[in-house]
């Protein structure tokens, strides 16, 4: 056991208390965050080819894409922000935002009891924006 | 002015939880800034005694709610009394059965925690008890009083006479706050081996008494030191602020200690400090 | 006006010996309580007639055949005594008993035959003032309710301990004739007629701790017999001295006054038999191997009345011994006591003991304020007396109860007594609350002794405050652990609240009078101080006049209230049953139940053991009490020796 | 006026976190962060406990612990999630011994998402926390 009457803190102590603290005092004062800090996913519906390559990467299978409906979701709650979606995304429409995912409460969870966050893209027009495969990346597609 | 002393037996009822309350409130503002924080409101833990209030409380037995107003109501009548003019040696036995109450109150619940906090506490009593008999029984003995009031209109300066027994009250005291390292059956801080010790199973009003009652104590204790410095009450009060943040700073500079040192420095201190001075005093007197 | 004392000494002797003869349990039950209720209603018959006034000196109610002279029937009664403990101890192959009667003896047949035992003024055979009538009190109404409750504990008892033999007709025959020794001990004023009656108290105590006659027991019984006989010599010796240096044998000429040089080695004698009979170190022991005997025994003769014969002793000699060296070794010896057995107190499991310790440092306070003498010390005596009498006697008489019931002594088999046998435990808490909680009984008296001590000029004053504040710190610890052991609850079912059922109503009877007569004590503290304990206190220090402790109305209703509180709050506790759906307690998160069991791993269930801390590691409780033994040895040592040089 | 929003008191439990939403909600206590600015006590207590956060997922052998640990809290109460593996089950969802999020066990009042959760969401979180409080307060006056 330590000797409880040795006080090796006590200078550390004063100091404290005559100096200013160390406090951030959050919410009236938030520090910008870090470049490349990871937080949330953004979704671009227009960019995305539903290649699914997200989904198949993504290790919390957070990620649902269903080609066929022109479908993009994810479930906010289960991402990890591990940015792999991010990387493997050859059209760049998965993009990285530094701020922090949002808070969900219980009002949000659905009727079916779908957890809050989860978050859901409908392609516009299925027939402007779905090449059939993959290798049919021509850029010249709008016309 | 002549006022009978009862009045301030009263207004001890009243104002002491006001006084308490605030000086937990500087308690946990100081602490907070020594660990480099900044801490939470001044008036903190009057609204942390509002919520326990408003809060159910989760009946574990029977007997506990009552041995614990019991506890509360023995810590207010202990310093209504002291206040009030009842013996000063007297309210040392009444101060001792206020605080059993709230050990009996944790000894009865079934928690493994709670029960050892209770032995602890025990041990604390045990601990800090003979100091506080000696100490009013010498206060009276210097100043020839036996009451409150008598010790402050006396002529005779006690601190002067009792140097040792001050020194003394400073160390006996850490123990009664249940600061660190002698914070050996409860404490206010986050995890540890006890969980919240004696105070384990005591949720909503339940524990709102122990706070007050706790509020009561220091009350009661910085009415001590007033004795001390009967010539200048604020003086003593002055003393009890300093002494008080000193304790703040021990108690945040150290870790717990084990109970068997807390017993043994504590009635090493009582006997060296405390008796040598009731001895000295017993020999040139 | 003799005639009554004479009673309360001739009836329970009868009773006894009646009782010896008769075999048939039913029978033996009315007997008892019978003779129960005229001893009880002549000792207050006795207090009521002549309590009142101030004290007062008479003689036998008849005259004794020209023949027979008081000394020659004390001779008899000496020689009786002797002769069953020479056959006992050779029986047991023991020899220091012998001895020590045979020094007796000795004494009696060389003052008898040389004919030096001054002729003594029989009409002051008998001394009666307030000091008797609180102890005449105790013994008739305290003595013969523990009578009343041994017929129902000891009829468990032998149920739950078959092995023993039952000797019940010996048992009860000896409860009385005890009762009998006490009353004569507590009035007479001849100092070799107190002698005979200290004798035979000693005699049933040896008895009575023998009992169940297991090696053991017999061995404790003899320590018992030892220890008492050498303060019976010590007695024997002081009555020589006296006799040898043409003194009186009068106690109360004796003790009127500070007590001059000459008379000092008697007195230190006798206050060695004092120490003796109320178990002051370095002669605990025996109290605690007296505690191997049937409860009721304990609470009759090693709390309630027999050991108070000590102090009882003391405090008469106390303004003879006052402001001496000798009263000061005297004061020193019972105070060390108090701080010693208070230590070895909170190492202690064996609730019996712990309650035995408490006993021996309750004596040892009033030893402590006989020795120091003053009219504050002497009312705080005699209120421990008081309320140590009642409260403890109760305390022993539940403990005896609970034995009964749990099978045990061990103070952690107590362990949610308020679920288990709630009545008993409000009865038990109410002894506590007697003994010890603020601000009633010993806690008043603790207040006043501090309050004495402080008068008392020089290092003996701070050593005395210092043994104080530490004893009675300690005394707070063993009894908040009893009490944490008592007030824990859990929920039972049925079949573990019919325990409380078998519990007999003589059991009933007597805890549930004392159990009253604590209350009624508290409620009248006042006036017992006002008109009973304060006038003797100052009567016994002749000249001085003090005024007393006041105690204000407000202050008696708080006793009341103190007194109260727990046992109220634990009947009422213990009928509540809802609480029993929904608690649980905290255990990291683990399933509790009410009944005190919680979910271990694997889905099973285990049952949660607390036991109390015994301060293991830092107070060695059988050093201490060797310590205390060897320390206070050598205090009786230099009291015997101050005494001798006559200082 | 309730003192419920001033006086937050928090019981901590780990379910079967990587520790890393652990470290966070400490970070919260580090002078840095200073939670108890707004009162909030970090209790290790069901019983004092207002607010139970809960780390990690829920795993066989934790549910009779945080069912247990929930229902030894006394009325009001509110359970926040914290983290990806509390909310949902994060990455561990499907794994054998994995029942999920807490939601499974226990009506979530708060999620806090993140893994690890920052402080930030975690103070945001104890807000949210503080109102549903509130309400379940008005509910049972």
């Amino acid at each position: 056991m330590a000797n409880p009457f040795r006080l090796p803190m006590v200078p550390r102590a004063l100091r404290n208390l005559v100096s200013r603290p160390a406090t951030r005092r959050y919410p009236s004062e938030i520090r910008p965050r870090f470049d490349g800090a990871r937080g949330t996913i953004e979704f671009d519906v227009e960019t995305c080819n539903y290649c699914m390559l997200c989904m198949r990467r993504c290790p919390a299978a957070a990620i649902t894409v269903v080609r066929e409906e022109r479908m993009w979701s994810i479930e906010q709650l289960t991402c990890i922000a591990c940015n792999v979606c991010v990387e493997v995304c050859a059209k760049k429409s998965l993009t990285m935002s530094r701020d922090s995912k949002h808070v969900h409460v219980r009002s949000e969870v659905g009727p079916q009891g779908q957890r809050p966050g989860h978050e859901e893209w409908h392609g516009a027009d299925p027939a402007l924006t779905a090449p059939v495969k993959p290798a049919a990346e021509a850029p010249t597609s709008a016309s | 002015m002549n006022v009978n002393p009862v009045v301030y037996g009263v207004l001890f009822v009243f104002l002491a939880p006001v006084f308490g309350g605030l000086l937990a409130g500087m308690d946990r503002i100081i602490s907070a800034r020594m660990q480099s924080r900044v801490g939470p409101p001044l008036l903190q833990p009057f609204y942390d005694l509002g919520k326990l209030l408003q809060k159910n409380a989760r009946q574990v037995n029977p007997i506990a709610e009552p041995l614990l107003l019991g506890h509360v109501g023995f810590m207010a009548a202990t310093g209504a009394m002291l206040l009030g003019g009842t013996d000063l040696v007297f309210t040392a036995f009444v101060l001792a059965l206020a605080a059993l109450f709230l050990v009996l109150a944790a000894g009865s619940v079934n928690s493994p925690y709670s029960h050892a906090g209770a032995e602890r506490e025990l041990i604390v009593l045990l601990a800090s008890e003979p100091f506080f008999i000696l100490m009013l029984a010498a206060i009276c003995k210097v100043s020839g009083a036996s009451t409150f009031g008598g010790v402050l209109a006396s002529p005779v300066w006690v601190a002067w006479q009792l140097p040792g027994m001050l020194l003394a009250f400073s160390f006996v005291a850490t123990i009664k706050l249940r600061k660190s390292p002698f914070d050996i059956s409860t404490s206010h801080h986050a995890h540890q081996e006890l969980v919240s010790g004696l105070t384990s199973d005591m949720s909503g009003r339940l524990l709102a008494y122990v706070e007050m009652a706790h509020w009561y104590e220091s009350a009661i204790l910085a009415a001590f030191v007033v004795l001390f410095f009967n010539w200048a009450w604020p003086l003593g009060l002055g003393v009890f602020a300093v002494a008080y943040l000193l304790e703040i700073l021990v108690d945040n500079s150290t870790s717990r200690a084990k109970w068997q040192l807390v017993l043994r420095s504590s009635w090493a201190v009582t006997l060296l400090l405390s008796g040598g001075n009731v001895l000295a005093l017993f020999l040139l007197k | 006006m003799s005639s009554l004392i004479m009673f309360l000494v001739a009836f329970p002797l009868a009773a006894g010996a009646l009782l010896l003869a008769i075999k048939n349990g039913r029978l033996r039950n009315v007997v008892v309580v019978a003779a129960a209720v005229v001893v009880a209603s002549a000792s207050v018959a006795t207090a009521v007639t002549f309590g009142n006034g101030e004290a007062v000196f008479f003689g036998l109610p008849f005259d004794l055949p020209a023949s027979l002279t008081l000394g020659r029937l004390l001779l008899v009664a000496e020689l009786a005594i002797g002769a069953f403990v020479i056959v006992v101890s050779i029986q047991n192959r023991r020899i220091l008993a012998p001895l020590l009667v045979g020094g007796q003896i000795a004494i009696s047949l060389y003052l008898e035959i040389s004919g030096k035992l001054p002729e003594f003024d029989l009409s002051r055979l008998f001394w009666f003032d307030k000091l008797s009538m609180i102890m005449v009190l105790i013994i008739g109404i305290i003595g013969t309710l523990i009578c009343v409750h041994s017929l129902g504990y000891m009829r468990d008892y032998h149920r739950s301990n078959p092995l023993i033999k039952g000797r019940r007709t010996v048992f009860f025959a000896l409860l009385f004739i005890f009762l009998s020794a006490m009353f004569g001990l507590v009035t007479c004023n001849y100092l070799p007629a107190m002698l005979v009656f200290w004798e035979i108290t000693t005699l049933c105590s040896f008895l009575l701790i023998g009992y169940t006659r297991t090696k053991e027991t017999i061995g404790y019984a003899f320590d018992a017999l030892n220890m008492n006989m050498l303060g019976g010599l010590g007695f024997s010796l002081a009555i020589l001295l006296l006799v040898n240096g043409n003194q009186t044998l009068d106690l109360a000429e004796l003790t009127a006054h500070a007590a001059p040089a000459v008379l000092m080695p008697a007195l230190a004698l006798l206050c060695l038999a004092g120490l003796t009979k109320s178990a002051q170190m370095p002669f605990s022991s025996w109290l605690l191997g007296a505690m191997y005997a049937p409860s009721p025994t304990s609470a009759l003769l090693h709390s309630s009345t027999m050991v108070k014969a000590g102090v009882f002793l003391l405090l008469r000699l106390s303004p003879a011994i006052a402001g001496s060296n000798l009263g000061t070794l005297v004061a020193f010896t019972g105070m060390l006591t108090f701080l010693f057995v208070s230590l070895v107190a909170v190492t202690e499991q064996n609730t019996k003991k712990v309650l035995a310790y408490s006993t021996i440092g309750s004596l040892g306070l009033i030893v402590g304020c006989a020795g120091l003498g003053s009219p504050e010390l002497i009312w705080v005596g005699m209120m421990i007396i008081i309320f140590h009498a009642i409260a403890k006697g109760l305390l022993f008489l539940v403990v005896g109860t609970i034995e009964n019931r749990l099978y045990s002594k061990d103070m952690e088999n107590f362990d949610t007594l308020l679920s288990r046998l709630p009545k008993v435990s409000a009865l038990a808490l109410t002894g506590i609350a007697g003994m010890f909680i603020a601000p009633f009984g010993i806690v008043v008296a603790k207040w006043a002794a501090i309050r004495a001590f402080l008068e008392i000029p020089g290092w003996q004053g701070a050593a005395l405050l210092v043994i104080m504040a530490f004893g009675s710190s300690l005394t707070i610890f063993y009894w908040g652990k009893l009490l944490i052991k008592v007030l824990s609850m859990k929920c039972v079912d049925d079949a573990e609240l019919a325990i409380e059922k078998r519990v007999s109503r003589f059991e009933w009877l007597a805890e549930g009078t004392l159990a009253a007569g604590v209350v009624a004590v508290a409620a009248s503290l006042g006036v017992i101080s006002d008109k009973v304990v304060g006038p003797q206190a100052l009567a016994t220090f002749a000249g001085t006049s003090r005024a007393f402790l006041n105690i204000e109305p407000a202050m008696l209703v708080s006793m009341i209230v103190a007194v109260l509180f727990l046992p109220v709050l634990a009947v009422w506790a213990s009928r509540q049953r809802n609480w029993c759906d929904e608690a649980d307690f905290y255990a990291a998160g683990r399933t509790t139940s009410p009944d005190r069991t919680m979910g271990a791993a694997l889905g099973q269930t285990r049952s949660v053991t607390l036991r109390n801390y015994y301060l293991e590691g830092v107070v060695n409780g059988a050093l201490v009490f060797r310590a205390g033994t060897v320390i206070c040895g050598a205090i009786l040592v230099a009291l015997i020796a101050v005494g001798m040089v006559g200082r | 006026m309730s003192f419920f929003s001033k006086s937050p008191w928090i019981l901590h439990y780990d379910a079967s976190s990587c520790n890393g939403c652990d470290i966070e909600v400490l970070a919260c206590l580090t002078p840095l962060y200073d939670v108890e600015r707004f009162g909030v006590v970090n209790t290790g207590n069901p019983k004092h406990a207002d607010i139970l956060l809960i780390t990690g997922s829920v795993n066989e052998r934790n549910i009779e612990i945080i069912q247990n640990l929930y229902r030894q809290m006394p009325d009001p109460k509110v359970v926040v999630a914290v983290g990806a593996c509390a909310c949902s089950g994060g990455i561990f969802a499907r794994a054998y011994n994995i029942q999920g999020g807490v939601d499974k066990v226990l009506p979530v009042d708060v999620y806090v998402p993140g893994c690890a959760a920052r402080p930030e969401s975690i103070i945001d979180g104890v807000v949210q926390g503080i109102s549903a409080l509130e309400e379940k307060r008005k509910i049972s006056a």
